[in-house]
C-alpha cells in the first residue's frame, strides 16, 4: 500500500473531512494499482504510458486534495518530481539513440518475444513505463505549482482588498 | 551525415533535458552545454548542404508506414539559417541573459525551440511536422513571457491564443487530408492528391493551411500578435523569433506544402501574392510611427516577409513563363536568407543598446556611435541592408523580386514593392538619426561598449550582410538554386517515398 | 457527413469562445472545446462500419482484426493531440495566474497595456 | 444505429458547449465543459477507441481539477459582461462563412464508416508480427510512429517547463544581485514578501 495510516492521522486539521479521508485511504491503493496495470499492460490491452501516468498523477492529486499538500509532497517532493521528469525524458531520448548502433534511430532492436506475453514487443513496455513515470511526475508537479500559487495569490489579494 | 540526420532534432532535445538535470548541481554548466550543442548543430547543418538529397527512415520502416525524414536543397538551406543564427544567439545570451534570472531554464527552452524548428524542417510527414511545430510554438510562448512583467505576460497570452487557433486549424487540415488520401507521408500525399485532384475539400484544406501557417508567419490579416510578442521577448529570442521562427514554421511549411504536396496552382498563387503585398504595405506604414525600436523592427518583419511571400506566390503560378517563375522563387528564397541575417542583426543591436542604456525608446537615445562604435556600425550596416541600398544583400534580393514581378506583368505589385523599399529606407534613416547620430544625452556620458560575447555575433552577422551582398555577382548560386529546384521539382519529391 | 459537420460546428463554437470572449477562463474553456472537436473529428474519420477496437485478443483471428478493426492511425494521432492539449492548457493556466496577480482581473478588456 | 446515437451525443455536446460558453457562473461553465468532455469519451468508446476513451476520461478529470482548483477559487465567480457588438457580429459573419465552406467541403470526404485505410490496413495486418504488440494502437504510437511520441513527450515537457518559468518569482534581477532562482513552489512568506514589494 502506498500510504501509511499514521502519517495521515497526524494532521487532522488539514485537508477535507474525515469521511473523505477514509474513502481516499481505501481508494488510493486501488487507484495506484490500476494505474500501474494500465501502464504495464499497455502493449496488450487498452491503455499505455499516458493514460496510466495520468491516473497515477490523479492519485497524487487526490492525496493532495484530501490530506493537504504536505503529505503528498512527502510522498513525492517537487525536487524529486522534477528529477524524475527530466531523467525519464532523457531516457526516452537516449534509448532510441541506442537504435543507431543496430541500424536506425528508434529501431525496436530487442527480440520481440512471444505474443501476448507480458515481456514481449521489444522496447514498447519499457517506453510505456518511462512515459508513465514522466507523465506522473510532471503532471503532479504542475498541479501542485498551479494550485498552491493560485491559492496564495487569492489570499493575498483578498487581504489587500480588506485593508483598502 | 546521412545516418545522423535525426540528430538535428534529437540532439537539442537531449541537451535540453540533460541541462536541467546537471544544473541542479552546478549552474555554470548551462552556458557550455548550449554553446557546444548549438555549435555542433551549426557545423552539421553546413555539412548537410554539401550532401546530395536523401531520405531517412526512422525506425527502419519503409516509407508510408514509418516516419520519413527528407533532406533536400531547401531544407538544408533552412537548417543552416536556423542553426547558425541560434549559435550566434547563444553566444550573445551568455552575457545578455545576466539581466534575467533562471538562465538554465532559458537555455532549455531555447534548445527545445531549436529542436522544434529543426524537426519541422527535417520531416517528411505531415503529423510529425505538426508535433514539432507545437514544440517550437510552446517554447516560444514561454520565452516571450520570460521577463514575467505586465506587458510580457500579456503579449505571451495573446500570442498563445492566436497560435493555438492556428495550430487547431492546421490539425483540421491534416485530418481532412488524411481522410481523403489515407496517408500522412508528404511525398505519398502528393501522389494521392494528383489522383484526387483539387476538389472542394482540398480547397478547404488549402484555406485552412494558409490561415494556420499564415498566422504563424504573421501575414497581414493575421498579424496582430507579432508586434506585441516579438519586442517582449529577450533580445536573442526576438532575433530568433523574427529571424528564424516565423520562417521555419510559417513560410517554410507553407512553401513545402503548397509547392511539393499540392503543386502549382494559380488560385493559391493569387492569394499568396495578395497577402504578401498587403503585408508589405501595412507592415511598413505601421512601422514608421513607432518610437520603441524593437516594436518598429517587428513591424518591419511583417513587411519584409511580404516580399518573401510575393516571391513564392509568383513562383507558384503555373501561367507565368517558367523562367520568370524560377527567378521570382530564387528572389524569394534569397530574401528569405537575407532577412534572417539582417533582421536578427538588428534585433541583437537593439538588445545591445538596451543592455547599456536601459531603454528602447529611440527618442531617449542619441549619438551612440561615439560610445558604442561596434554596435552602431553593425546597426548601420543592417539598416542599409534592410532598406535595399546597393552594395548590401537586401538590394539584390529585392531587385530580383521586383524584376520578376515586372516581367510577369504584375506592374502594380512591382510598384508597391519599390514604394515599400523606399518607405523602409525613410524609416531606417529616422532610426539612424535618433539613435546613432545626433546629440548624446548627458546621462550616457559614462557609457561603454557591450562585452565581447555580445559584439562578436554582431560583427559576424554584419560581415555576412556585407559578404552576401558584395559577393553576389560572383557567388556560386548552387546552394540557392538547389533550394529553388527542390521546390520546383515536385516529381523528385514524390520519389523520396521509394528511397531512404 | 452530418457528424463531420457537427464537429466543425463544435470547433467554430470553441474558436468563437477563444477569440470573442473577454474572460480569461472562458478562453481556456474555448480552447478545451476546440480540442474536443478536433479529437472527435479525427476519430470519426477513422471509424469503420460495425468496427471493433484495433486490439488483438487471444481468442481472435488475425483475419477478424484486419477485416473489422477500425483505423488505428487516427487513434495514435488523437493520443498525441490530447496530450498536446493538456500541455497547452497547463501553460495557459500558468500565464493566467500570473496575469491575475499582475492586473488583479480576469477581464481581457482591462488587460490592455499593449496596442496590438 | 451508431449514426443516430452519435448524432444525439453531438447535439448534446453542442448544447453543453453553448452553456459552457454563455453561462455567467464560472463554476457551472467549467462543469458543463467537463460534461462535454465526458460525452466525448463516451463517443470514443462507441467508435472503437478504448485507449483514447481511457486517456480522455482521465485527462478530463485532471483538467477539471486544475481549472477549479487553480482558477475558480481566486475569482468571485461572477463575470462582468462586456458586450462588444462589433467583435461579436464580425466574428459571427466570419464563422458563418467558415461553416458554409466547411459544409461544402465535408461532402467530398469519404462516407462515414468507410475510411480509405491505405496505410492502416497494413498496420492491422502486420503489427503483431513486426512489433510483437497485441495492441495495434500501442504499436503505432510507440514503434511505427515513435518519433511523434518523442515530440509529444517534448511538448509536455516544454509546457511544464514553460509554466514553471512563467510562475517564477522575479523575471529580471533586481536590487540584490543574489540568485533569486527559486521557482514554482514557494513558501507563503516568500510570496507575501514578494507581494509587498510588488505593491510598492
Amino acid at each position: 500500500m502506498a500510504t501509511k495510516p499514521d502519517l495521515m492521522m497526524n494532521d487532522s486539521q488539514k485537508g477535507m473531512t474525515l469521511i473523505v479521508k477514509t474513502v481516499v485511504r481505501f481508494a488510493i491503493g486501488i487507484i495506484f494499482m490500476f494505474g500501474w496495470y494500465i501502464i504495464v499492460y499497455g502493449h496488450l490491452t487498452p491503455g499505455g504510458g499516458f493514460a496510466g501516468g495520468t491516473i497515477l498523477a490523479c492519485g497524487y492529486v487526490i492525496l493532495t486534495l484530501a490530506f493537504g499538500k504536505d503529505l503528498a509532497l512527502r510522498k513525492m517532493s517537487d525536487m524529486a518530481a522534477s528529477i524524475i521528469d527530466n531523467s525519464c525524458a532523457l531516457l526516452f531520448v537516449l534509448i532510441p539513440i541506442v537504435g543507431f548502433a543496430f541500424g536506425s534511430f528508434f529501431l525496436n532492436f530487442p527480440p520481440h518475444g512471444k505474443p501476448f506475453n507480458l515481456v514481449s514487443a521489444g522496447l514498447i513496455p519499457l517506453y510505456n513505463i518511462i512515459i508513465g513515470l514522466k507523465v506522473t511526475s510532471s503532471l503532479f508537479a504542475i498541479f501542485v505549482a498551479l494550485s498552491i500559487f493560485g491559492r496564495f495569490v487569492s489570499k493575498l489579494v483578498e487581504e489587500a482588498e480588506e485593508e483598502e | 551525415m546521412q545516418t545522423a540526420y535525426p540528430l538535428f532534432s534529437v540532439l537539442p532535445l537531449a541537451a535540453a533535458f540533460f541541462n536541467l538535470l546537471v544544473t541542479k548541481l552546478n549552474k555554470k554548466v548551462a552556458d557550455y552545454i548550449a554553446f557546444v550543442v548549438t555549435g555542433t548543430l551549426a557545423v552539421m547543418a553546413v555539412l548537410t548542404v554539401f550532401e546530395a538529397p536523401f531520405a531517412y527512415r526512422v525506425g527502419g520502416f519503409p516509407a508510408p508506414w514509418g516516419i520519413l525524414l527528407i533532406s533536400d536543397g531547401l531544407s538544408s538551406l533552412t537548417l543552416v539559417i536556423i542553426n547558425v543564427i541560434a549559435f550566434l544567439a547563444v553566444i550573445y545570451s551568455t552575457k545578455y541573459m545576466t539581466m534575467y534570472t533562471a538562465k538554465p531554464k532559458y537555455y532549455s527552452l531555447l534548445l527545445l525551440m531549436i529542436a522544434g524548428m529543426n524537426g519541422v524542417v527535417c520531416t517528411g510527414d505531415l503529423f510529425n511536422l505538426f508535433v514539432f511545430l507545437e514544440v517550437a510554438s510552446l517554447a516560444s510562448y514561454a520565452l516571450v513571457g520570460f521577463g514575467c512583467e505586465h506587458e510580457e505576460l500579456e503579449a505571451s497570452f495573446k500570442y498563445l491564443i492566436l497560435g493555438e487557433v492556428a495550430s487547431t486549424a492546421i490539425l483540421f487540415g491534416i485530418a481532412f487530408l488524411y481522410s481523403m488520401t489515407g496517408t500522412l507521408n508528404m511525398p505519398d500525399l502528393a501522389r494521392q492528391l494528383e489522383i484526387v485532384g483539387i476538389n472542394k475539400a482540398v480547397a478547404f484544406v488549402i484555406a485552412l493551411f494558409i490561415m494556420g501557417f499564415g498566422l504563424k508567419a504573421s501575414t497581414v490579416p493575421f498579424h496582430a500578435w507579432l508586434p506585441d510578442a516579438h519586442p517582449s521577448a529577450p533580445a536573442p529570442i526576438s532575433a530568433l523569433l523574427s529571424g528564424v521562427l516565423i520562417k521555419a514554421i510559417g513560410v517554410y511549411a507553407i512553401a513545402r506544402i503548397m509547392f511539393d504536396v499540392v503543386g502549382p496552382n494559380a488560385m493559391v498563387s493569387t492569394i499568396l501574392m495578395f497577402l504578401g503585398a498587403l503585408s508589405m504595405v501595412v507592415g511598413v506604414f505601421l512601422a514608421v510611427g513607432q518610437s520603441d525600436i524593437k516594436r518598429m523592427l517587428a513591424y518591419h518583419s511583417i513587411s519584409q516577409m511580404g516580399y518573401v511571400m510575393i516571391g513564392l506566390g509568383l513562383g507558384l503560378n503555373p501561367n507565368v513563363p517558367a523562367l520568370v517563375a524560377a527567378m521570382a522563387l530564387f528572389g524569394g528564397i534569397y530574401h528569405f536568407v537575407n532577412h534572417a541575417v539582417f533582421k536578427s542583426l538588428l534585433f541583437l543591436c537593439a538588445g545591445s543598446f538596451e543592455f547599456r542604456t536601459g531603454t528602447r525608446n529611440r527618442y531617449e537615445m542619441g549619438g551612440l556611435i561615439r560610445k558604442m562604435p561596434v554596435t552602431s556600425t553593425a546597426c548601420s550596416i543592417a539598416s542599409l541592408s534592410i532598406s535595399g541600398v546597393p552594395p548590401f544583400n537586401g538590394f539584390w534580393s529585392k531587385l530580383i523580386i521586383i524584376v520578376a514581378l515586372v516581367q510577369a506583368g504584375y506592374y502594380i505589385y512591382g510598384g508597391i514593392a519599390v514604394l515599400v523599399a523606399f518607405v523602409t529606407l525613410v524609416s531606417f534613416i529616422k532610426l539612424q538619426r535618433f539613435v546613432i547620430f545626433g546629440q548624446l544625452p548627458a546621462r550616457f556620458a559614462a557609457l561603454k561598449e557591450s562585452p565581447f560575447a555580445m559584439t562578436f555575433p554582431l560583427v559576424v552577422l554584419a560581415i555576412l550582410c556585407l559578404g552576401l551582398g558584395l559577393a553576389y555577382p560572383f557567388l556560386d548560386h548552387s546552394v540557392l538554386q538547389a533550394a529553388r529546384n527542390a521546390l520546383l521539382d515536385k516529381l523528385s519529391y514524390m520519389g523520396y517515398i521509394l528511397g531512404g | 457527413m452530418v457528424l463531420y459537420f457537427l464537429t466543425l460546428v463544435l470547433f467554430v463554437m470553441g474558436v468563437y469562445c477563444l477569440i470573442a470572449k473577454k474572460n480569461i477562463i472562458k478562453k481556456i474553456i474555448g480552447l478545451t472545446i476546440t480540442d474536443y472537436a478536433i479529437n472527435l473529428f479525427i476519430i470519426l474519420i477513422g471509424y469503420r462500419a460495425n468496427g471493433i477496437a484495433p486490439i488483438l485478443f487471444k481468442n481472435m483471428t488475425m483475419k477478424e482484426l484486419s477485416e473489422q478493426g477500425v483505423d488505428p492511425l487516427p487513434q495514435a494521432l488523437v493520443l498525441t493531440s490530447i496530450v498536446i492539449g493538456l500541455g497547452v492548457l497547463s501553460l495557459m493556466t500558468a500565464i493566467c495566474l500570473r496575469l491575475y496577480e499582475k492586473y488583479k482581473t480576469f477581464d481581457m478588456g482591462e488587460i490592455n497595456r499593449l496596442k496590438g | 444505429m451508431i449514426d443516430t446515437f452519435l448524432f444525439v451525443l453531438l447535439i448534446f455536446m453542442i448544447v453543453g458547449s453553448a452553456i459552457a460558453i454563455e453561462t455567467k457562473n464560472m463554476l457551472s461553465s467549467v462543469i458543463s465543459c467537463g460534461i462535454v468532455g465526458a460525452a466525448v469519451s463516451v463517443a470514443f468508446l462507441m467508435l472503437g477507441a478504448p485507449d483514447i476513451a481511457i486517456t480522455q476520461v482521465v485527462v478530463e478529470v485532471l483538467i477539471l481539477v486544475i481549472l477549479i482548483r487553480a482558477t475558480i477559487t481566486i475569482d468571485n465567480t461572477a463575470i462582468e459582461v462586456h458586450w462588444d457588438t462589433f467583435a461579436v457580429v464580425s466574428s459571427l459573419i466570419f464563422f458563418g462563412l467558415f461553416l458554409v465552406f466547411a459544409f461544402l467541403a465535408v461532402q467530398d470526404l469519404p462516407r462515414f464508416g468507410h475510411p480509405i485505410m491505405k496505410v492502416s490496413q497494413q498496420y492491422l495486418e502486420t503489427a503483431l508480427q513486426k512489433t510483437g504488440a497485441a495492441n495495434v494502437v500501442s504499436s503505432v504510437v510507440l514503434d511505427f510512429r515513435g518519433f511523434d511520441t518523442l515530440g509529444e513527450a517534448s511538448v509536455l515537457f516544454v509546457s511544464i517547463l514553460g509554466a514553471f518559468v512563467i510562475l517564477r518569482r522575479h523575471g529580471r534581477k533586481r536590487r540584490s544581485e543574489e540568485d533569486t532562482e527559486k521557482v514554482g513552489i514557494l513558501s507563503e512568506e516568500e510570496i507575501r514578501e514578494d507581494y509587498e514589494e510588488f505593491r510598492e
